[in-house]
């Protein structure tokens, strides 16, 4: 990595506080995986822990991915990104198992309206100027309605074996949904640091006015960000519902604390004060091997909530502290 | 609210009530013994409930930890979250940390068919408790079912309210639809409606875990549209709260009058103050975290063959009236003594070889 | 024993991170003066005002005092008030949405003992009282946005002598003349000279060395944050002298003019007809190498200009000829004109010219990955330095970083990163607007320099201004605007006096401030 | 009200642009309530249907008033006030029925509780500057975690009848809550529109630089905003547990959307394009009024979902085209 290919890097990039900012979280992380052998070898040293950890956050990380497109050109949070996938999910069960549609029309079908819906969200945010809170809050419950009018507030499974292969399909000891989110993440780091995209949607966010003076077409970005956002979250849902083989309408909104969570804390990892594809990755996993260890050690069900909420916290501030002291 | 009300004993079903109310006498344990415990010894079990959000899988739990203590074998919980999306991942945790068995609580087999199939197909025996077998999962090797007495709960909530209401009674029960087992046992509520009770009339007010919120909206229009309910049914403990908000905001408080399904020591406790709950139906969640235990060691250990041995978990009716003999401390609650001898542990043990 | 002076400061020393930005600077305000701090971009000056309004903390040792009392550090905003110490925010610091009555008293409103309700009428009774002090009025229920310029100074001023007791005080002003146009600037030193003949004292920051000379009876200079002058009396210092002591070293002569203007039978550029929501049939020419100012009253429409002519601002009508090739003024864009050669500086740094969060370099190469072209094709950091490069030595950015976070450059700094990222990109056609605003005497000579430099290198220069001397110093020619369109031309590189005389068409170009000595205060 | 005691209204108030968007969304409210009382007029116009919209929605206008207290001074969206609303909940029952503590004094020390919250927020967002959404929601799902863990994840119930005469006491035919709610609301609305304080606080949320030289003491302010947000919940949380005589640590996240979408609709009623205390009481009533009026029409329950969400984003998108024209 050389010193020049990030965005508002200080000009003493080598300082120890900007290194401890960039890698306390996953210093951090290594340190919670040695507490959790050294406590727990006999189970948190397995392959099963291994697998538990990376095998089972594929829809988080789709959802955060879908967060970030919006989020980096400075749409302040899309909070329709949760019921937009659960949306999806439930509409490629229904589609398949009550309507008898080929799973496969069923699974283009959905993303074919999750697509729109980011379309939708991006027409009144950008082209009517509506707030971007009302307009994804406002649309993430309607679909919320429009998926528990659907299922008929029950979930729907029975999607056929097969079908399941595009999420569960063994590759290493990992099923290929982790390959496709990491993926998914790799391409959006890729694009965010290295091409001329990435950069228009970092200062699209930044300033758009300045973004406009320089030929961006601002609002085409935005749209672009919100249809993407919703391509990604539609795209999610029909992998996680292929994982479960059905899906619930209301289960979406257990993820929404989680993808911020994760996104959040994205900014403490690796480009400290930003978001970032690879930081979020990071944190998706972080928070999850966390919560398995203290699983693990036998804690109840609070301790989720009350590790992910401290985690964020404590991450964020740290991060803060330490990169503010740089200057 | 202080008007009281004992049960009618000159209602139409003074006696089954009466019965209902009781206490048991005995808990049925299996008569077969298990050999070969030693063998899994140092297993992990993976106990997922479909949320530990309602209080009776917490009994359950801690009658499993306690059992499985006796046996050398570790209870890991994996909280289900109430959707399948978290119980595929708690499956699909146990399975890849092969574990030695997975008990799953009042989850349906669809709910996460996938993972349930990939964990029988990895060899794991799983243990589906208090749902309704699945007509395309069979009993197998590898995969058995203890049927909860959910369905006996809601005919004796119905039961009392047929006596109370000298069979002419106005009622809405709030249904979860947390899956199609809740359902099913508000059927057989409405099947004794229809038997005991033809002047009665029922309304279903769906309701569910995830929408927490729309349940005092949705029960205080039940009551709008049916002006003359004295009687609100909660399925299950956790959603007596918002059940109660709905009717006070109806204004239909001193109108009503309050049962709940799935009773723990909150509805208890709010029957014996006397604040809106009227009966309160129960089961014997300690006995059945025992019962579970038994049923996996015979997988685990092969003893049961394709066949396990049928277990009956029992469920009391508890009133206005019988509550003042019952001990609310957590304590009666885990040693399961509201519904019986608190002998059952000993019993096992020896069929086990372990006392 | 000598009364006290009203502002004495200490051994005021900051610094931030490792770059201490100032050091042990300690000078003096006196009473009903108005004392200038002059100093080049980045030596300093906003950051001693920031330490006066506890914006900042300063280091050990220093001392503020006003009166001979001494405030507490770091000095608290209401504490400094009470002393009698306003600041007039850059850009006059008023909230455009709320009225005038509520930015003159929004901080000091006052709460009925038992209501807790405003008391209107005694709010406005006190709002009114200060504009009879400086005789001007501004209806008091209007919403700032929508008065005149001249008005919004009034009404900063006025809000800032609130704090000061009559006769007393002090008022700072940071760059807060910077936006003003010539007949607002005489306007706002008529009243400063009232405010100040009453004994009530005004620190001013201005890089318009013209315009301290004119106004200020002592001066304190800044060089890397340390004090080269401290209250150096002005009289009959030129523009020239001030700009020594600033800059440590003789100004090669102040240029003025002279562009290498190649007239030719095809112009670079040709605006006709151009309407817009200001612009009435509004029309321009220029030719390649040649720079073109434009000027006039505040609402005449010449600001509009340059911003119509890089596609940002949609003319409802007119044709716009580049190089020959004609262009639809209804569907062009600020694609299309980067695409055609044309690049633009605009006025307003901070909303339109940077994004503060990202670094020098990313910005100056923004323009690069705007407008068309690939857009997943990597993009090759190395080369985008190598081409900025020269330009920062050039304009002598300081600190020369490139990798250094805009926000914290100084504001004459950061007005050079605008201008060398649309300079670096060698355009065809360049269109700017107040284009050495904020940037201190020494930097602008580098800026006309280099857009000399560029129009000699065969590019059409079109110069939106409202500062005089900036004109005068670029151009070749100068249109002055009248309603939205071209009412008068001044040719052969005029002079400021010319050009104040054409806009206001009176021929005088009063002086901010009566001479010093005339009014007998130099101490 | 006089013409200035107003921020940001234009000059022409008086005009019909500027009059629809001010009372479009009552005129609907009128007009849904006379379409109900056509259709269903033996079960909406009744007295219950009244004490059902009026009565029931005490949670909500607390928790509104909570948001609205850190968004006037400028902090984008406090996402912590359901979980500390909650968490108030529960404290009051668990030290009441658990630990047998006198219920007023356990009410006191839950109010307490959450006032801290609201202040070791306004710690970490003011003067530690970090990231408002970061801090809140991590906040806000630690609470969660805390309010689980206390409860043992399930309900408490048990609190003494007397205690929920707070609630419940009746006065005509609605409960004191009510008057509660109402009350807190108009004080609100008194104090933004013609006290100091709330001048100051507008100003704060407009521009926090050129307050700060105007001489508010911002950072006081803001810090004071939360904190007293997190009384205003924990009150909230209080009241709501005395109503029901116990709580459930996890029903305070379902009340995340309908906080988020009476706020932000609120925004359309009253003054339209500013966050207001008046306008946000009424639209918790009218979603109230328009959810009945459906379920009485025999829609299930995703019913109000889609009335939740398609309202929000109708009636935002409606007032954000009248305030445009006008202007
Ligand atoms: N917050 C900050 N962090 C780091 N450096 C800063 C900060 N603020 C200012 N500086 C640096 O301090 C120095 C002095 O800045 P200051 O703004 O006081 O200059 P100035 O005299 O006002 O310049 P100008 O004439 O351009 O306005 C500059 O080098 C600037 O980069
Ligand atoms: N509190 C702060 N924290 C960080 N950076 C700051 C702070 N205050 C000011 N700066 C930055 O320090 C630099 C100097 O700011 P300042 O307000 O002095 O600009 P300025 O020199 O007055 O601008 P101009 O010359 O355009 O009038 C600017 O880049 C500004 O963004
Ligand atoms: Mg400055
Ligand atoms: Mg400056």
């Amino acid at each position: 990595m050389t010193t020049h290919d990030t965005l508002a890097v200080p000009a003493r990039s080598q300082s120890l506080g900007r290194f401890g900012s960039r890698f306390a979280a996953l210093a951090f992380w290594l340190l919670l995986a040695v507490l959790y052998g050294v406590l727990r070898p006999e189970t948190f040293l397995t392959a099963g822990t291994f697998q538990t950890i990376f095998g089972s956050q594929q829809a988080l990380v789709f959802l955060t991915a879908a967060l970030l497109c919006t989020i980096i050109v400075g749409e302040f949070v899309d909070m329709s990104v949760a019921s937009n996938f659960g949306f999806a999910a439930v509409l490629v069960a229904v589609l398949t198992v009550n309507e008898h549609w080929n799973v496969w029309l069923a699974a283009v079908a959905a993303v074919a309206v999750s697509t729109l819906v980011g379309l939708v969200n991006g027409w009144l945010t950008v082209l009517l100027g509506v707030n971007t809170i009302v307009v994804t809050l406002g649309m993430g419950t309607f679909l919320l309605g429009l998926g528990l009018w659907i299922t008929d507030l029950t979930p729907v499974s029975g999607l056929p074996y097969d079908f399941a292969q595009i999420a569960l399909h063994p590759i290493g000891s990992l099923p290929v949904g982790f390959y496709e989110g990491v993926a998914l993440m790799l391409v959006f780091a890729y694009v965010m640091r290295f091409t001329p995209l990435g950069r228009n949607m970092r200062f699209v966010g930044a300033n758009r006015e300045v973004s406009r003076l320089a030929g961006i077409r601002v609002n085409r970005l935005r749209l672009g960000a919100f249809t993407v956002a919703g391509l990604i979250a539609g795209v999610g849902g029909v992998v996680a519902a292929a994982a479960t083989g059905g899906f619930d309408a209301t289960v979406s909104q257990s993820y929404l604390l989680p993808i911020f969570a994760a996104t959040f804390l994205g900014t403490a990892i690796l480009e400290p004060g930003k978001f970032n594809p690879l930081g979020t990755l990071l944190a998706v996993y972080f928070l999850a091997t966390g919560i398995l260890g203290l699983q693990l050690l036998g804690a109840a069900g609070w301790v989720s909530s009350v590790f992910y909420g401290g985690v964020l916290v404590i991450a964020v501030t740290i991060s803060t502290l330490l990169h503010r002291r740089v200057f | 609210d202080t008007s009281s009300s004992t049960t009618s004993a000159s209602g139409p079903l003074a006696g089954k009530v009466a019965q209902l109310e009781k206490a048991g006498d005995t808990y049925a344990a299996p008569s077969e013994p298990i050999s070969g415990l030693a063998q899994v010894k140092g297993a992990t079990v993976y106990y997922i409930p479909i949320t530990q959000q309602a209080p009776q899988f917490g009994v359950t739990e801690t009658a499993l930890k306690t059992a499985f203590g006796k046996a050398g074998v570790t209870l890991q919980t994996c909280n289900g979250n109430g959707n399948p999306t978290g119980i595929s991942a708690c499956l699909n945790q146990a399975t890849s940390a092969k574990a030695g068995a997975i008990i799953t609580d009042a989850i349906s087999y669809g709910l996460a068919a996938n993972s349930f199939d990939a964990a029988i197909a990895a060899g794991i025996p799983v243990l589906n408790t208090n749902q309704i077998e699945d007509a395309a999962h069979p009993r197998a090797a590898k995969l058995g079912y203890i049927y909860a007495p959910g369905d006996k709960m809601m005919v004796a909530a119905a039961d009392w309210i047929i006596n109370d209401s000298n069979g002419k009674a106005e009622v809405v029960i709030n249904q979860s639809t947390d899956g199609p087992a809740p359902a099913a046992y508000v059927d057989a509520a409405e099947a004794e409606f229809a038997k005991e009770c033809p002047a009665c009339k029922v309304t279903i007010n769906p309701i569910s875990t995830a929408n927490f919120s729309l349940i005092p909206a949705s029960t205080s229009s039940a009551l709008l549209k049916n002006p003359n309910v004295k009687y609100v049914v909660s399925e299950f403990d956790q959603f007596v709260q918002p059940t109660l908000g709905g009717v006070q905001q109806a204004g239909r408080i001193a109108a009503v009058k309050g049962l709940t399904g799935g009773a723990q020591l909150t509805g208890l406790q709010m029957l014996k103050t006397k604040n809106f709950i009227y009966a309160a139906a129960g089961q014997a969640s300690a006995y059945q975290g025992w019962a579970d235990a038994d049923a996996v060691l015979r997988m685990m250990t092969g003893t049961a063959g394709d066949e396990l041995p049928e277990y009956t978990i029992p469920i009391r009716l508890f009133t206005r009236d019988n509550i003042g003999d019952v001990a609310l401390t957590q304590a009666a609650e885990a040693s399961g003594e509201w519904y019986g001898p608190t002998g059952y542990p000993e019993e096992f043990l020896k069929l086990w070889g372990l006392s | 024993m000598s009364t006290p002076p009203r502002l004495r400061t200490g051994a005021v020393s900051v610094t931030f991170g490792r770059n201490r930005v100032l050091r042990d600077v300690g000078f003096e305000v006196g009473a009903g003066e108005i004392h200038a701090l002059i100093g080049q971009n980045g030596s300093g000056k906003s950051t001693l005002v920031k330490v006066l309004t506890g914006l900042y903390v300063p280091e050990p040792g220093a001392t503020v005092e006003v009166d001979g009392v001494p405030l507490r550090l770091p000095v608290r905003p209401l504490e400094a008030r009470a002393s009698g110490v306003a600041v007039v925010h850059q850009s006059l610091g008023l909230v455009g949405e709320a009225t005038v009555l509520e930015n003159m008293r929004v901080g000091r409103l006052r709460a009925g003992r038992l209501s807790r309700r405003i008391h209107w009428e005694h709010e406005r009774a006190q709002a009114a009282r200060m504009f009879d002090r400086l005789e001007h009025h501004v209806p008091l229920d209007t919403p700032v946005h929508r008065l005149s310029e001249e008005d919004r100074a009034t009404v900063a001023i006025a809000r800032a002598m609130q704090d000061t007791p009559p006769g007393g005080g002090l008022i700072i002003f940071d760059e807060s003349t910077r936006a003003l146009s010539r007949r607002s600037l005489e306007h706002f030193y008529e009243m400063l000279d009232g405010v100040v003949r009453a004994g009530t004292s005004a620190l001013l920051i201005s890089h318009r060395l013209e315009e301290v000379a004119d106004v200020a009876d002592r001066v304190t200079v800044l060089r890397d944050g340390e004090l080269v002058e401290a209250g150096l009396p002005v009289t009959r210092r030129g523009e020239g002298e001030l700009a020594r002591l600033m800059l440590g070293r003789n100004l090669a002569g102040l240029s003025s003019g002279g562009g290498h203007a190649r007239p030719q039978d095809t112009p670079a550029v040709e605006l006709t007809g151009v309407a817009g929501s200001r612009l009435d049939g509004a029309g321009v020419r220029i030719a390649p190498g040649e720079i073109v100012g434009v000027t006039g009253l505040a609402d005449s429409g010449y600001q509009d200009l340059p911003y119509v002519l890089a596609g940002v601002e949609r003319a409802r009508g007119g044709t716009l000829v580049v190089a020959g090739n004609p262009v639809d003024l209804a569907q062009f864009s600020p694609m299309a004109a980067i695409d055609a050669g044309i690049a633009l500086v605009p006025g307003d740094r901070e909303r339109a010219g940077l994004a503060m969060d990202q670094s020098v370099a990313e910005n100056a190469a923004l323009p690069r990955t705007g407008g068309r072209g690939s857009r997943l094709a990597p993009i090759r950091r190395r080369a985008e330095l190598a081409g900025l490069a020269p330009w920062l030595d050039r304009l002598e950015l300081s600190p020369r970083d490139p990798h250094a976070v805009v926000s914290r450059l100084s504001g004459g700094n950061q007005q050079k990163v605008v201008l060398a990222k649309w300079l670096a990109r060698a355009p065809k056609v360049l269109a700017l607007h107040e284009p050495t605003q904020a940037v201190d005497i020494g930097a602008r000579e580098t800026i006309v320099a280099a857009v000399k430099d560029a129009a000699a290198a065969g590019c059409a220069v079109l110069v939106a201004s409202g500062d005089e001397n900036e004109l005068s110093m670029l151009c070749d020619r100068i249109l002055v605007f009248r309603d939205g369109r071209v009412s008068g031309e001044l040719t052969g590189s005029p002079g400021p006096d010319e050009i104040v005389a054409a806009v206001f068409s009176s021929t005088d170009r009063r002086p901010l401030r009566g001479h010093n000595e005339e009014r007998g205060l130099v101490p």
